[in-house]
């Protein structure tokens, strides 16, 4: 991966110049505004927003239901084109499976396929080579807790167990680019803190940058290396707050002790509330 | 008038007319409306046929009061157990040139002995079939000499063209695109002559016999008009035939040329169907296609010559002739 | 159980009510000819029968035998072109715009009224009988083909695509398997389809065929014959929706599940 | 734009190709009349032509319009047959074991088979054609809805019935809506299937109808008039079936959003 | 509503004797167990559990994705039948839709649709007059934030969006119990806390019993009467709570600051992971 290289920046809010635009993994979002629906009916769902990630950065975006953060996602997924302004990843536009990985609000599980199944398409398309495929399917398994249920359908386990299928077939492939649309919503505590470790463990070991969705102001301070607050209607930036948390060879039950998390947490929390109740 | 209410309510006075459309009486006794004129208190429909076996089945239904039907068809629906109820109560023509079996000139057959092993098309339970049966057996051939093949005329055409089939027995108007490129072995009008005549009969329901006498009269007076027309106006006929089958003149006439049309005097002789009591040849010639017919294993048993006497209508026939 | 008990009652409930009807005379023998001479023309055209081998030569299983290879190659080329052109015209809108028009004309075109062109261009020995039954188990699959590829969920599409798969490995991993169930109830409509053309297609030169059989039968108004490639034709066709239904539950375990 | 100009250029060139084979004199003119041949004969049957009024008193207009009413009345029965039965069928298991069976037998049976049944019973006029027209367009609709219904998603009834919904209100409200979109592809398939069995419900005493057009024109060899025939019936199908998808589109926006 | 007459019992653990258990609302599970699939391959997601909720609780479960609260609500809302052991709701055997309104873990909406056609089916099936539904189709849609969606296709909405709908739709009805499975997962804190708010205030008001899933230790603690931790494989009753913090003429802020609040919060929080990490 040649995020390696860039060193990550972590951005003060509004900083957008002096970043590496083309690094891999790295987005860009210049002015963007999204509508919805066409002729009579239109919604404006987002903008204009002007947003720049550089690689190796943990994004977490927070806002109030309804504020367009899913819309942004797929935005920066490829899956909808901008109605002006651009969006570039690795200073490309960006296409759906090309650089990011992604986690979407609803499992989206291949109902054909079995748990294993729908791990196994993902080793295939992630260009995982079939011998392989046994080691890879156990371990992304083992990571989200889900050891033992490779051969039920998808209807036949648990709505929590659904999403950790949607993100064991995420992680999968390596994508310097990792999108996440509120991925621990239905989890248990100590489910979510253990892919919260995962995830943040994987993404600073590789250097992989990640947008994550979240409306808990605990995960977004624990996971964000930067927090964006979204306004709603139409959804455009509120805050945008870099995080210094000590990150290394720290305990996470430490960490969420420490002040500074809880004073960090409590600034989110009303920075999404206030920007809710505009 | 009360005539009409009666008609729309008891429907007594409906008649309902099967006919075929390849020249015959029947044609200028339509579009001369001569039945309408002789029976104005009747509602009168004319309704094509294109099939022997779909009148009988018309006629099981009780949807028809009187129609044309070749002499095959005729002969196994008097046949069997439970015979269909209907007479034979005219003659409209017998098939003449208009009915034959020609090979393909480039096969080199020229007469029907050579035709053994031969792919040879027909429509199945026609009048055709009949007549190629008959054909092959004055011939010396059994049916199974010959590959027999079941399909309808313009098929034929199609397969002739391809080079599929070697000859076809075969009706106008397709008969006549063959013969361009085929030479005739045999007509219907030689199987006739040979004492297999085959023939288009018309005939009435049993029911109408019961209900109105007087409305068959009628009809069998229109059609010995036209018989007669046929002959003292070959004009008109022609005229009548052209815009009946909306072909040209010229089509119509050599169809008409090629059929073979008595006169009533004819009609009701002893060469054909006689009168009252003494039932003429006819009796015979569906006597012997029905034994033929058995004989193909296209009927289970023959009928009783009695069976076949009684599917005779010729109640006042004679009185055509005044 | 109930699911074999029930339409047994109800074949036994049928045969009884046709023979007290046939019983009754209200309908002359040619039309309604009563259940026990059904079975005995089934049992001639089964058997060598006073030196007559079962009808015109070939006895029924080997009618029905002819007919069914007949369909199996008709229909089985039917099927595959029904497939592939409901793929390709779900996913492409243009090629959509292009052959839709020409497909829904054709299933609108009677065989009778085409039958004769078949003729000219292939003949009258099997080509046209089974093209005339691929023609005819074409459109259903195709139909529901192209409507269920036009309907697969957007969301599974998106999964996949986010996922790094192919334009093709979506077409493969998530068009096929979604709209299968759709094109099975095609693939189900068409062999119905392709049974019931059966006598069109047997129209020319189709003896020996269970089709040709039936239309030579009521030629001559042999009704019992008639019945009996009737039954002969309906019970196989049911074994084989039998056997189609069983594998849609196989191959489609999720109906109903999302 | 290219939603007309794809199928218009298709037909130009089909309309070329035919010219040219046409010109080439391979089959006799009976067999492949040119186009010009075709197009005379249209006129002549929309017109009244030295004193003729179209085909046999009739004209293409007319027929058309007769054949129309007659799919309409026997297909729209059939299809309200189809549907019924289909939504019993799926949702109550007894009644789809009782009568499956039967549906698979009838749906199997060649028309040309038991038409002269139908002709022994119900006579010549409307009756038999009509009935003929529907037993065709029954079994699309009748199947696709029955494995509709059978794959409702279970999610959503169980919405339905933990809002309060009775069994008839979970029918109307989530089973119809949701089964709609494979009950109108087996409505198209029904129309489609329909209007193909036109020929074979108009053999007899099919005139005036244009499939009785069309076979009277075809026992003369008269090519032009049975192309003129094919192509108005493909035409009208083809009109139809636009709306059928129009309607489609507009009464199940949420196909492929799930 | 007969449950008003009926005594808030804050039962204590195991204390299920004393409890009216055919007061409309009331809900009790004798032994139950709950196996899924059959022949070779049957899972036993649930049992066996013995619960009794008398009327007017506020019953809270919380555990480990995966441990069979789905299943324990679906065998409550008639939706699933006991392997073993016998579920009774208002005293009778349960059958969907009679005596609970329920809210799914997913938002099951009916696509064929519009939010305003959802929520008035809702009011139909409930027996609301036609004339009425306007209005308490306006309420509902304040309620839970969603004024303006009407017209709406259920797919043109956020998810959180959608699972208002839900929301909203179940409580169109008014059943003597709620069954409601995560409802909250997917919402932001402001209006989560609101529409804690205002399911608090619903239930303690019409005197309605509940059965809330929740993977939030602090919403557990925030809205129950009574707290159950479920173990997992196969779900049983690690834990059974009685919360009995000052609930009304409190205001929520305080509530959640208080001393209580936070130790209770963190015992459920504790029992969660113990109970799932066993
Ligand atoms: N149809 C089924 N067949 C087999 N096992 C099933 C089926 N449905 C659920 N399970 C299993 O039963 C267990 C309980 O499932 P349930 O949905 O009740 O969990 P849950 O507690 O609601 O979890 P979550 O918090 O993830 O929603 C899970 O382990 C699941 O895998
Ligand atoms: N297809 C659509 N047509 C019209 N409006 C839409 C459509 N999709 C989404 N919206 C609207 O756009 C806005 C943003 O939606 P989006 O899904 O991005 O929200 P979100 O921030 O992800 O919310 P949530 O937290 O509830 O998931 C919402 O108000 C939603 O109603
Ligand atoms: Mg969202
Ligand atoms: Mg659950």
């Amino acid at each position: 991966m040649s995020s390696g290289e860039v060193t990550a920046v972590t951005s003060a809010a509004g900083a957008t110049a002096e970043v590496d635009t083309s690094a891999a993994g790295s987005v860009r979002i210049e002015h963007v505004t999204h509508r919805y629906g066409r002729g009579g009916e239109e919604f404006t769902a987002v903008g204009p927003v002007d947003l720049s990630v550089p690689a190796g950065e943990f994004l977490v975006l927070v806002g109030a239901s309804g504020c367009g953060k899913s819309t942004l996602l797929r935005l920066i997924a490829g899956f909808e084109r901008p109605t002006q302004g651009a969006v570039r990843v690795s200073g490309a536009e960006p296409r759906p499976g090309e650089a990011a990985g992604v986690v979407f609000q609803t499992p989206r599980l291949f109902p054909w396929r079995t748990v294993r199944g729908n791990i196994d398409l993902a080793l295939r398309y992630a260009g995982v080579s079939r011998s392989r495929w046994p080691e890879r399917r156990a371990e992304l398994l083992a990571r989200v807790g889900l050891e033992g249920t490779e051969r039920r359908r998808v209807w036949e386990i648990s709505g929590g167990q659904q999403q950790r299928v949607a993100i064991a077939r995420a992680l999968a492939a390596e994508n310097p680019l990792l999108l996440l649309d509120e991925p621990f919503a239905a989890l248990d505590a100590l489910t979510r803190e253990r892919l919260q470790e995962d995830v943040r463990r994987v993404t600073r070991r590789t250097g992989r940058t990640a947008v994550f969705v979240t409306h808990s102001a605990d995960e977004a301070v624990f996971l964000g290396s930067r927090i964006v607050v979204l306004a709603k209607g139409p959804g455009t930036v509120a805050l945008d707050l870099p995080i210094s948390l000590p990150r290394d060879d720290v305990d996470a039950e430490e960490l969420r002790g420490s002040r500074e998390f809880t004073e960090l947490r409590a600034q989110v929390s009303h920075a999404v509330k206030t920007a809710a109740a505009a | 008038s009360s005539d009409s209410e009666a008609a729309s309510s008891g429907g007594s006075k409906r008649l309902r007319i099967g006919y075929f459309a390849f020249p015959s009486g029947d044609l200028i006794v339509k579009n001369r409306k001569l039945l309408e004129k002789a029976l104005p208190d009747h509602k009168i429909s004319w309704i094509k046929f294109d099939s022997g076996a779909s009148v009988n089945q018309a006629f099981l239904g009780k949807s028809l009061d009187i129609a044309a039907l070749g002499s095959s068809p005729f002969a196994r629906g008097v046949s069997g157990s439970s015979p269909i109820p209907y007479k034979v109560a005219w003659i409209l023509d017998v098939a003449g040139e208009n009915e034959a079996l020609v090979a393909r000139k480039s096969t080199g057959v020229t007469d029907v002995a050579g035709l053994r092993g031969r792919k040879i098309a027909t429509p199945f339970a026609s009048t055709s079939h009949y007549s190629l049966l008959a054909a092959l057996e004055a011939a010396g051939l059994k049916p199974s000499d010959v590959q027999l093949i079941d399909l309808q005329p313009q098929p034929i055409l199609a397969a002739w063209q391809r080079g599929d089939i070697d000859a076809a027995y075969v009706w106008l108007p397709t008969l006549d695109e063959l013969r361009a490129t085929g030479t005739q072995l045999t007509s219907s009008k030689e199987i006739g002559a040979a004492g297999k005549p085959t023939l288009d009969l018309a005939v009435v329901s049993d029911d109408l016999i019961a209900r109105d006498p007087a409305a068959i009269d009628a009809w069998r007076t229109a059609e010995a008009e036209a018989l007669r027309l046929l002959k003292s106006d070959p004009d008109g006929s022609v005229k009548a035939v052209a815009a009946e089958l909306g072909i040209s003149a010229a089509d119509a006439a050599a169809q008409l040329k090629q059929g073979v049309f008595l006169t009533p005097e004819q009609v009701v002789s002893a060469d054909w169907l006689g009168t009252e009591g003494s039932p003429g040849k006819l009796l015979t010639y569906v006597s012997d296609t029905a034994a033929f017919l058995a004989e193909q294993k296209q009927i289970d048993a023959v009928p009783s010559q009695d069976a076949v006497r009684r599917a005779f209508y010729s109640k006042g026939l004679s009185d055509v002739l005044r | 159980m109930r699911h074999v008990a029930l339409p047994l009652g109800s074949l036994l409930l049928f045969l009884v009510l046709w023979q007290v009807l046939a019983a009754s005379h209200t309908w002359s023998e040619t039309l309604v000819p009563p259940p026990a001479k059904v079975w005995d023309a089934f049992v001639d055209v089964s058997t060598t029968h006073d030196g007559v081998r079962g009808y015109n030569g070939t006895t029924l299983v080997e009618h029905l035998g002819i007919s069914l290879r007949r369909i199996a190659i008709g229909a089985g080329l039917g099927i595959v072109a029904g497939v592939v052109f409901g793929l390709f015209m779900g996913t492409v809108g243009w090629l959509r715009s292009l052959f839709e028009p020409w497909i829904t004309f054709l299933r609108t075109l009677p065989p009778l009224a085409y039958f004769s062109l078949l003729i000219i261009w292939l003949g009258i020995d099997e080509e046209p009988k089974v093209t005339l039954l691929a023609v005819a188990a074409f459109p259903p699959v195709a139909v529901s083909t192209t409507t269920a590829v036009a309907a697969v969920p957007k969301s599974l599409v998106e999964a996949a695509r986010a996922l790094g798969a192919s334009r093709w490995d979506t077409v493969r991993d998530v068009v096929v398997p979604s709209a299968l169930p759709e094109t099975l109830t095609g693939v189900r409509l068409a062999v119905g389809v392709a049974y019931s053309s059966l006598v069109a297609a047997e129209l020319v030169n189709g003896l020996p065929g269970i089709g040709g059989m039936v239309k030579d039968a009521a030629n001559y108004n042999n009704t019992p014959v008639v019945l009996v490639g009737i039954i002969a034709i309906g019970v196989s066709g049911l074994v084989i929706d039998g056997l189609l239904l069983r594998l849609e539950r196989v191959v489609v375990p999720w109906r109903g599940r999302t």
